[in-house]
Order: structure tokens, then C-alpha cells, then sequence
């Protein structure tokens, strides 16, 4: 499955790059698994997902939790606590 | 009548009195609108530059639906929020949020819920420059907000 | 240092750009500023006019000591009440409040204080003209506005 | 003593004039009495005083009560409940 993904703040900057579209195995259903399997990629994304708790996540625009399924997305998104306002 | 909602996301700076008049003009029902602006500081003369990133299209969907939710929980007439991204300098505007209404405890509450769940739900993130070339980093989230967001979850309303 | 405090009554219309303006320019400290206006309803179709007689001199001094209290109550940076008096029509607007601070709670909580106690202590009486010619009479005095008013005297407040 | 008066409203309306001075006879030392003693001038004034609690009161451009003296005041008003705002 060919998923896209976002990186925003500081994810970005540790990832690398603000955007990539990405294949996952099929072991990987849901979005902590997902920043699990990211997080082993290289150093910079390993220093992204360092604390996965701290990250926040987005499936096709709306915010949800870790246990999300990634099944039928069309983007992931991953930023830390928004600061806007 | 089911109340106007405008939400724009824009580098550009905006102006409160032209906004609050899309959202009155040619009513006759409207008896209160609050204005909230949201101005950057300048944290004691150490700041030069705060630069916002969004998410374009999350951004706009996260914030229509808080605007949604508060047209749920009040009765109101309109509700606008606008969100700058990019480089705001000390004393510039960051944000606006504008309700109107038949009553003025519905705008206020409309206005106040609008803005805490802006701060802690749509996807905005501060960087600063210092104003001695030290990198200032990405602001970090406070408490305080996620305390001021939580408080509606009670359903804390005087209506 | 202590606030700006501005009060005004007057005849004409107001800019609530520019009398924010006159709060916050050329200060870097403010974080937020809530600006509340009052329009005039047509109270479905039904009003043609209202005027709005005052107490020369005690309007001024009574809405001063509001935004003394407000000021007292709230760490703010400046405070604008403004108050038409006169005829005016649905649609016009009749009363402006801005509140700046450094934090949004205050500017709201000011903000909002300052119009429940506008309310009940402003000498101000409306006299309305109904559209079928009719003699509208006094508006009364709202008990919601006495309870309004009322909750600020148990200390509520968030802060 | 001599005592400027303000009426505004239907207070006004009632009573005939908006404004005029008077000088209460010795026995009138509080605003309640000066309100009493008013009430019997004439019949604009019986009705503008007709319910004493409904009207609300200032001296020298701050609100007190019917109970506050009128010794040493410049000006006294008399207004119904306000609907500003």
C-alpha cells in the first residue's frame, strides 16, 4: 500500500524532508506502528520519533490517536503539539 | 437561519472592522459581536520574528470544524476566523476570531471557545528568532492551554 | 506600568480598527485584545429607531470607575469604553469595549466585565420608536442583566 | 439649603423638566426624604415617585441609596434602572 506522508515543526526538521510517499510492509496496520517502523529508517527519523508519545498525528486532515488504522488512508501526518493562535 | 462561517488561512495581515461588517451588514438581528485578536510580543525586547508553519488543508478543515462546533453550542449569527502563516514581527497580528450574535454571552463564550480550541487543535506551529542571533526554536505547547481547551469539555456555559 | 484607560461618549459612529489601534500601537507587550460591539436589533422588523439619553458627566465618571475596577481586577494593557448617545438606527452600532492584555483570559474576563456592569450602572436609558408609529416607550431593565452582572461580585474568575 | 435636581427618562418625562433647583425645607436630610417631599409637589411628580423603590438614585455623579444624606451635595439625580449597552 503507497501512502503519503507529512512531516511538520520539528518532525520535519528531524526527518529531513516535509513530504515523502512511502510503502509500508504489511505488518504495519496502524499509525504507531507506522512510527515505529519509521523511527528504525535512519538516525534522523529515530531522532523524530524518540518519544512517540509526544507526536501527534492526522489521517487525511483530522487528528487522530496512535491506534488508528492506516488502512484506506490517503495521508499521515505527524507534528508535535500545535502552537498556533 | 444556520450562521455564516468564514475561515481563511493567509500571510497577509487583516482588518477587524471590515471583517466584523461581512459578518453584520444587511442584519438586523445581530446585537453583539466580540473581536479577538491575537498580537505577537515581542517577550521583553528578545524577540525578533516568530515564523508559522501550517498545515494547508488541515488547517482550514480543523479550524471549520471547531467554528461548527461552537455554531452547535451557541446561538449565533456568524463566526470568522482568520489565521496568518509565515514571518510576524513584535506588534503584528497572528490571529482573529470574530462571533456575532443575537446576545452578547454568546459571543463572548463563542469567541473564548473558538480561540482555546484554535490554540490546541489547529495545526500551527511557532518558530522564533531571537533578537541576538541565538536560534529560539519551536515555541512548545503550554499546559495552560490544554487546561483552557479542557474546560469546555464540561460543558462550562453559562447558557 | 498602569493602563491606558479611554472612555467616550459621543453622538458619532466608531472604528473598532482604530481604537484597538490606539491600544496597542507602539507597544510590543500585548498578546491578545478582545473588542466587543453592541448593535442595534430591529427586533424582528418591529423597531424603527432608538434613542439613547444619558447623565452628561456621570456617564464618563461611572463608566471610568468599571474600567478602574476592570483594571484593578485584570493585568491589562489599556481599556476603551465607548458609548453613542442620540438616535440611532438597526444595524448602527452603540457601544464599543476593547480589553488588551498580555493574555487572552484577561482580555476576555475585562472585556466582558466591563459590559455587564456598562449594563446596569451606565446611566443610559433607551426609548425605542416601533416601524408602525406607535410609541415604543422605555426599554426596561433586563433581570439578566442585574444576574450578568451579579456573578463578577462572587469573585468568579479564572484567574 | 439649595439643591440642583436632574431627572432623565421617563422620570423625566413624568416630573415635566429636566433639570431645576429647590430648596428643601429643614426636616429633608436624606434622599428618601427629598424623594417623599417631591412626591407632593404635584401630580407629575406623584406619578414619577409613585413606586419610590423602582427609582435609582446618584449624588454628585455617583450611584448611592435612598438612605445616603443630602447634606453637602451639588447636584441629585433621579432615573429609573438603567439599559445601556
Amino acid at each position: 500500500m503507497s501512502l503519503d506522508l507529512r512531516y511538520f515543526a520539528w518532525v520535519r526538521e528531524r526527518v529531513g524532508t516535509a513530504e515523502e510517499t512511502v510503502e509500508p510492509p504489511a505488518g504495519v496496520t496502524t499509525i504507531g506502528e507506522l512510527i515505529a517502523w519509521l523511527a528504525r529508517r535512519d538516525e534522523g527519523y529515530a531522532a523524530a520519533f524518540e518519544v512517540p508519545e509526544v507526536i501527534r498525528t492526522a489521517r487525511d486532515h483530522e487528528h487522530v490517536e496512535h491506534d488508528a488504522p492506516i488502512e484506506g488512508a490517503r495521508e499521515i501526518a505527524f507534528f508535535p503539539p500545535m502552537t498556533g493562535g | 437561519m444556520s450562521p455564516t462561517i468564514r475561515i481563511r488561512i493567509q500571510a497577509e495581515v487583516f482588518d477587524t472592522e471590515s471583517e466584523t461588517a461581512l459578518l453584520t451588514e444587511g442584519r438586523r438581528d445581530v446585537g453583539a459581536s466580540v473581536a479577538f485578536t491575537g498580537w505577537c510580543r515581542d517577550e521583553g525586547g528578545t524577540l525578533k520574528a516568530l515564523t508559522l508553519e501550517h498545515y494547508p488543508g488541515m488547517a482550514e478543515a480543523e479550524i471549520t470544524r471547531i467554528a461548527e462546533e461552537a455554531a452547535r453550542r451557541w446561538e449565533l449569527s456568524g463566526i470568522t476566523a482568520i489565521h496568518r502563516h509565515g514571518r510576524i514581527l513584535p506588534g503584528e497580528k497572528i490571529v482573529l476570531v470574530v462571533a456575532a450574535a443575537r446576545h452578547r454571552q454568546a459571543a463572548f463564550e463563542a469567541a473564548s471557545f473558538l480561540m482555546d480550541y484554535l490554540k490546541t487543535r489547529a495545526p500551527f506551529w511557532k518558530k522564533e528568532e531571537r533578537i541576538d542571533g541565538t536560534e529560539g526554536g519551536w515555541v512548545e505547547a503550554k499546559e495552560s492551554d490544554d487546561a483552557a481547551a479542557e474546560r469546555w469539555e464540561n460543558g462550562e456555559s453559562s447558557e
